[in-house]
């Protein structure tokens, strides 16, 4: 066969700066850079008479430009790419309602594929070149790590990660960051202590994704479920569809309940896979595991094969999960109505499941932090707007937020999962991240979207 | 015209054909391995073509039998230039090229690389009957192969597998069969049945042959002309007899 | 083909070090990072064009070697804070260890079958920092913390020390292996590429040079494992997928196999590509799923075609095109001494059959293999 | 002792289709001497034109027939647009083509279907069946798997052993030259190992899908697994593309089963180790001693 046959740094000088004069020429189209922005600092709230000004990097008189990191492409797509349209329905939707204080918001959310050195590519390109005024909603725990501390050294703000790791709560070290859903371990809690309740006397059995989001959830149910309740703890890795052996082993422990925290697909694999075993424990499911949606429409084309028990809605009804956000199916609700009229006008392509209400309900909440922020905010405006708190959103539960406290939401309701709807059962529960900390019914009242549909600044 | 081979009725022997090579220039890269080369083989001949290692003698071959696309010049059979063709073409014109050592696939048995030979046969779908016929007829022929005909052909001795090979190309029932030293690491004793094969075959089925040898001796023994080549030229082409007894020739060239 | 004196390459290496120098002051801090990026990728890929190209092993597993690098630059720097350049020396020291292990089991694997060995070791590799999460920090990997150093002063952007460490990395590591490809080591590798048991009887020890080409190439992926891990401040198992290997072995190819400017080349492309491609692609205000998988798509269709246009890789077109204009880059005879390889143009599969397994060998010595 | 049969029979469901991958690799070795990356690719595209065909019709077989015909064509396709051009260059270049067709349709099956998880229907029902009281852990349309894959296996060796077009194509993968030389078409028979290679293909995703759901990236992992299982075979034997497939499916099962959590961590590496300790005794897979070397 051909080759070249020799290593050769002969022309390497040639080659290299006509290399790099490539890379230099390509970068003249947007090249300014640097932190400082527009020196004018915010005049705070308030008052209306305040020109708009470009007072901070990505803030012009006319746009906020934020940038994102998402996995749209590759293994970790499926399901996390919707969020992201989602938010920017949301965000067209603002801007053609008035926008925030006349200014319209220009998301540019990038693929990270889910690889940190992506992820850490992206976010550079967004800050350093696109000047992004913040990294709104990046997804993912192992990738947002990547650029954590870039972020925080760069003082940009990075608001509303969308992970569910309570690392994002370091107001000390990463003092530009904020969680936002429920974390994992207080959803894990919050499970934990209906499973210890409700099933006591019954085996349990876990069944978790094995990285930090499955790790997290079994820390919080350990804080709840007595050790000699749980019989089983049975985890998989999400390249290896093959979950046969982990439910063999649940089934063969006796366990009677069995608490997941995975990914919808791998939960219709565990149902699917349960049904092969004459396996048939009652299921408790974290709320990502958990949307009805994608779950009965994943399960739905086995109806046919399976016989009239096997159908989507069939095989999903009497699933116990929680919620930190109204139900989807519920139709009633004056968030989902506001949500479902935004998906329809601009999302349409996308179901609306799980996945797009997160995004738009973390699209909103950004546009309350924004509005605090004010007129003409700088950086450290929206940072310490979301420190001093933000008003209780879509979100069933609080916000943690505050000085000290960059966790989001702070509890949900525990439902059962009927005809596709995750139906309420009980109150709200709020709890913390301790081993030891309370878990308390919510004691204030559900909040109602505002009629605009934009929040009130 | 040729008969039909006894003991085949039926089986529709090809007619014998000429083989003339004009001006052929081959070579791989910058390398010319054949210079204008000129060759003519008259009908059921056998043509010895003789010459030192690198001489150009199987890049003419393989010019020939379409392995190498010549860049220039012409290969006739029976008067129709088919220099350029692929190596399949050639092969179903009737031109059977048996490479230098690689001429059965070990893999595949006796039967199956029988068979393989039958694939050149033109039309898209022999009779059922032409196969076994041609089969028996090879069988009887080569006994040592009937015996055999399940085994895979890598359980063959080096002369077996000539035998094979030379079996194949019956079947394939070609025009112009061209052997790239078939004698080469044969004993003394097979190695004489291999010629008296080739001898046979060219006499009996009209096969024009082309032989390429290291063995001038063997070769000129049982061809009716010579060719010797040297650095891709033709250097003598004569009647082999002459060849054999140009003392200054073979001296030269031919290390004997 | 004559060598490259040593002084040339010394100068080349120096100029592209003040080029670098000069871009990354001229240039914003992205393209500083890019810098980074591609002076990472060039490393990693240099030492497998090193293994591929000169000693004709192919590896899929060169991610692995990254990742043992920058875990062991993470645990290095969290457990003992020593300075960069001496986790940089014991990375590349302990990657060539595992080079070594790699190349020992792999001395006998030929073709798909060591593809099939290495591919594994990438994707098994990595997921044992999931199984001990207590050492390897699990899927969220282990942070690691890079400053630029005092003298530089405080305003000094990181970006811009990031980008020059790993320049020089990767240019010291060029310059060694051009060095290295030129003694007598290098002249090894292509014998025993070209030709195995020829290169045993002229009296080469087959498995000893393989296993050092195994060494040699995890060796550069190491450091390129260690650049990463200050550059991206964090190492997680997401990051060393078998994506990251295959995009190793493809820059290589791409930008031309054996040769070190290929490195760059090829680096270029799996760097800048898939970049250029999303800022075209979302640009246009098409749907989501489509604007994000239409760089997915190109960047397929720019493999194939630069493995169609350019069957030497970027390099040998650059070869071609300097060529034109008369300047003497490329060698005399690019594929001269092979002969086998196109026996005629056009679609002509009969030879390829032959190629695979003893590589290089001309048919006329193939076929003396018949000799029973 | 439940658990053994278990763990064992849902190895064997998922070692089938391993094989099948494995098949369509050697498929293409022997005919082409190549590896081809696209080949998870190419079956995850053809499983996206079976749930079109599904979703239109109503009719799980017809999207069946319609991702083998598909499988089929994109194969033949495949090697005529890009493959044949590559061949005679070096021989990495063909492999960056296949990975370069892989990413191809990844991507384009991002921009027509969506980066969704989409479910497949199974054929038969997906619910367990028992022995007497025991669960066995696969359902009916497990057993169809199996059945599918060793009837289709057991079909090829009777066409290679017994037609024409199957002494063709062998005579082809071993000796080209040869072949060509008996007015054997090559390149056709080339052609043909890419369009069977690509039904297998198909016939994998198909069968596959309904238990892993169907993504752009949802072969890799079972391709990564194939070429496992085609390496510990041999990649000159089909028959060893279907032991490996089995070996590697049960023995993943087993460390899943068996290793606790960490098992299922480890399942890339228990991979890694068989398929090490088997290329230490056989550097050319388990069953490349039936294969005849060529002296």
């Amino acid at each position: 066969m051909t080759r070249s046959h020799r290593l050769r740094l002969p022309a390497i000088a040639v080659v290299a700066v006509a290399a790099l004069t490539v890379a230099a020429c390509s970068s003249g189209g947007s090249s300014s850079s640097g932190p400082g922005g527009g020196g004018s600092s915010s005049a705070g709230g308030g008052s209306s008479s305040t020109a708009l000004t470009a007072s901070a990097p990505g803030i012009t008189a006319t746009t906020i430009t934020i940038g994102s990191h998402q996995p749209l492409t590759g293994p970790a797509a499926p399901g996390y790419s919707e969020i992201a349209p989602a938010s920017a329905a949301y965000f067209a939707y603002v801007n053609a309602n008035g926008g925030v204080y006349g200014r319209k918001i220009a998301y540019k959310y990038l693929d990270d594929a889910y690889n940190p050195t992506t992820t850490s590519q992206v976010v550079r390109q967004l800050v350093l070149q696109d000047n992004a005024y913040a990294i709104f909603n990046g997804l993912g725990t192992p990738t947002h790590l990547a650029v954590l501390s870039f972020l925080n050294s760069q003082k940009i703000p990075d608001v509303f990660v969308a992970s569910g790791c309570d690392c994002w709560n370091a107001p000390t070290t990463a003092p530009e960051t904020f969680g936002w859903q429920l974390d994992y371990t207080r959803e894990g809690k919050i499970l934990g202590q209906y499973v210890a309740q409700h099933f006591a006397g019954k085996k349990i059995g876990y069944f978790y994704q094995d990285d930090e989001f499955g790790m997290d959830g079994v820390k919080g149910l350990d804080y709840e479920v007595p050790k000699s309740m749980v019989v089983s703890r049975q985890s998989y890795v999400p390249t290896n569809t093959n979950v046969a052996p982990q439910v063999a082993a649940l089934r063969a422990s006796g366990a009677q309940v069995v608490v997941s925290f995975s990914i919808p697909a791998f939960t219709a694999l565990l149902k699917l896979t349960s049904l092969k075993l004459g396996f048939s424990p009652t299921l408790v499911v974290s709320n990502v595991g958990s949307d009805p949606i994608t779950l009965s429409g994943l399960l739905e084309a086995f109806a046919k094969q399976g016989g009239a028990t096997v159908n989507g809605n069939a095989l999903t009804a009497g699933i116990i999960s929680d919620g930190y956000a109204p139900s989807v199916g519920d139709a009633g609700n004056s968030w989902i109505a506001l949500f479902k009229k935004v998906h329809d006008q601009y999302d349409a392509k996308a179901p609306f499941d799980g996945n797009v209400l997160y995004g738009m309900a973390a699209g909103y909440t950004f546009v309350q932090a924004m509005l605090k922020a004010g007129r003409n905010p700088t950086r450290a405006d929206l940072v310490s707007a979301i420190n001093s708190g933000l008003p209780q959103g879509p979100a069933v539960a609080p916000y943690a937020y505050s000085a000290t406290d960059h966790d989001g939401v702070t509890g949900a309701y525990i439902g059962t999962v009927n005809n596709g709807i995750l139906t309420q059962e009980g109150k709200v529960l709020t709890t913390d991240t301790s081993p030891t900390g309370p878990i308390t019914p919510f004691s204030g009242t559900e909040s109602q979207a505002p009629a605009g549909g934009v929040p009130a600044p | 015209m040729m008969t039909s081979p006894a003991g085949v009725p039926g089986a529709q022997q090809r007619d014998a054909a000429s083989l003339v090579i004009e001006d052929l220039v081959a070579g791989y890269g910058e390398v010319r391995a054949l210079d204008k080369v000129t060759i003519v083989a008259g009908a059921a001949s056998i043509t010895a073509v003789l010459g030192a290692n690198g001489a150009g003698k199987t890049t003419l071959l393989r010019a020939i039998s379409g392995m190498v696309r010549p860049r220039s010049g012409r290969v006739l059979l029976d008067g129709a230039d088919r220099a350029g063709r692929s190596p399949e073409d050639m092969a179903r014109a009737g031109i059977a090229h048996v490479p230098e050592g690689q001429g059965v696939i070990a893999e595949l048995t006796v039967e199956e690389n029988l068979r393989i030979g039958m694939m050149s046969w033109p039309g898209i779908a022999p009779r059922r009957a032409d196969r076994a016929a041609a089969l028996a007829e090879a069988y009887e022929r080569f006994t040592v192969l009937a015996d055999r005909r399940r085994k895979i052909a890598a359980t063959l001795s080096g002369g077996e597998r000539q035998m094979l090979v030379i079996a194949r190309a019956l079947v394939a029932r070609p025009r112009v069969l061209l052997l790239d030293e078939p004698s080469l690491g044969l004993a003394p004793r097979v190695m004489t049945q291999v010629m008296d094969m080739v001898v046979r075959l060219s006499r009996e089925s009209g096969i024009t042959t082309v032989l390429v040898e290291q063995n001038a001796r063997v070769a000129l023994a049982i061809a009716d002309r010579g060719v010797v080549l040297n650095l891709g030229r033709v250097v003598a082409e004569a009647p082999a007899g002459e060849l054999a007894a140009d003392v200054a020739l073979r001296h030269h060239y031919l290390g004997f | 083909m004559r060598a490259q004196s040593t002084p040339r390459v010394l100068g080349a290496a120096l100029v592209v070090a003040v080029m670098v120098v000069i871009l990354s002051i001229r240039l914003n801090t992205f393209r500083d990072y890019q810098i980074a990026e591609i002076a990472i990728e060039v490393t990693a890929v240099a030492g497998l064009t090193v293994l591929t190209g000169l000693s004709g092993q192919i590896s899929l597993g060169n991610g692995a070697f990254m990742a043992i690098g920058a875990y062991t630059t993470a645990l290095i720097t969290l457990h003992l804070g020593w300075p960069f350049i001496a986790v940089l020396v014991i990375a590349a020291a302990v990657t060539a260890v595992a080079g070594a292990v790699v190349g020992l089991a792999a001395a006998r694997l030929h073709g798909p079958y060591l593809a099939g060995a290495t591919l594994l070791v990438g994707v098994a590799l990595p997921s044992v920092a999931n199984a001990y999460p207590g050492t390897f920090g699990g899927d969220q990997g282990l942070n690691v913390v890079f400053t630029t150093p005092g003298f530089l002063g405080v305003n000094f952007p990181l970006t811009r020390w990031q980008a020059w460490v790993c320049s020089a990395v990767a240019l010291v590591t060029l310059v060694l292996l051009a060095n290295l490809s030129r003694s007598r080591v290098g002249r090894n590798w292509r014998a025993v590429r070209d030709n195995e048991v020829a290169a045993a009887l002229a009296g080469v020890n087959v498995a000893r040079t393989r296993i050092l080409a195994f060494v040699v190439s995890a060796t550069c992926a190491g450091m390129a494992g260690a650049l990463l891990a200050i550059v991206t401040e964090l190492v997680a198992p997401g990051a060393f997928t078998i994506t990251l290997s295959i995009a190793l072995l493809t820059a290589a190819v791409i930008g031309g196999l054996g040769t070190l400017p290929g490195a760059l080349w090829g680096s270029l492309v799996i760097i800048l590509v898939p970049t250029y491609a999303t800022d075209v692609a979302t640009s246009h205000g098409l749907s989501s799923s489509v604007a994000s998988n239409i760089p997915v798509a190109a960047y397929g269709v720019v493999l194939i075609l630069v493995m169609l246009i350019f069957p030497q890789g970027i390099q040998g077109g650059v070869r071609w095109a300097l060529g034109l204009f008369g300047i003497p880059s490329a060698p005399a005879r690019p594929a001269a001494s092979v002969p086998d390889v196109t026996p005629r143009a056009g679609a002509a599969p009969a030879s390829q059959h032959t190629v695979p397994a003893r590589k290089g060998s001309p048919p006329e010595s193939q076929e003396k293999e018949g000799t029973p | 002792m439940v658990e053994f049969l278990q763990f064992t029979l849902s190895g064997i469901s998922f070692g089938m289709i391993y094989a099948a991958i494995a098949l369509s690799l050697v498929l293409i070795w022997r005919g082409t001497r190549l590896l081809n990356f696209a080949q998870g690719g190419m079956a995850m595209f053809t499983t996206y034109v079976a749930i079109e065909v599904v979703h239109h019709t109503g009719s799980y077989w017809a999207g069946f027939a319609a991702a083998l015909a598909a499988g089929v064509v994109l194969g033949a396709v495949a090697e005529l647009a890009v493959i044949r051009p590559a061949l005679g260059k070096p021989e990495l270049n063909a492999v960056i083509i296949t990975i370069g067709l892989l990413v191809l349709l990844e991507g384009l099956a991002g921009i027509l279907y969506g980066g969704q998880f989409r479910s497949f229907p199974a054929a038969f029902s997906v619910i367990g069946l028992r022995a007497g009281s025991t669960p066995l852990g696969v359902s009916r349309f497990d057993v169809f798997v199996a059945g599918a894959v060793l009837a289709t296996t057991l079909l090829l060796a009777i066409g290679f052993r017994y037609t024409s077009v199957g002494l063709r194509m062998r005579a082809a993968a071993f000796n080209a030259t040869v072949a060509r030389l008996s007015g054997i078409r090559v390149a056709r028979v080339i052609t043909l190992g890419w369009a069977l290679a690509g039904l297998l293909g198909a016939l994998a995703g198909v069968l596959v899908s309904p238990s892993t759901f169907l993504y752009p990236n949802s072969m890799d992992s079972i391709f990564v697994l194939g070429f496992t299982a085609a390496v510990i075979g041999g990649l000159d034997s089909p028959v060893g593309a279907v032991v490996g497939g089995l070996l590697l499916g049960v023995a993943l099962s087993y460390a899943a089963g068996y290793l606790g959590s960490q098992g299922s961590d480890l399942t890339t590496v228990v991979a890694l180790v068989i398929l090490v300790v088997v290329l230490m005794f056989r550097p050319d897979g388990i069953f490349s001693g039936a294969r005849v070397r060529r002296v």
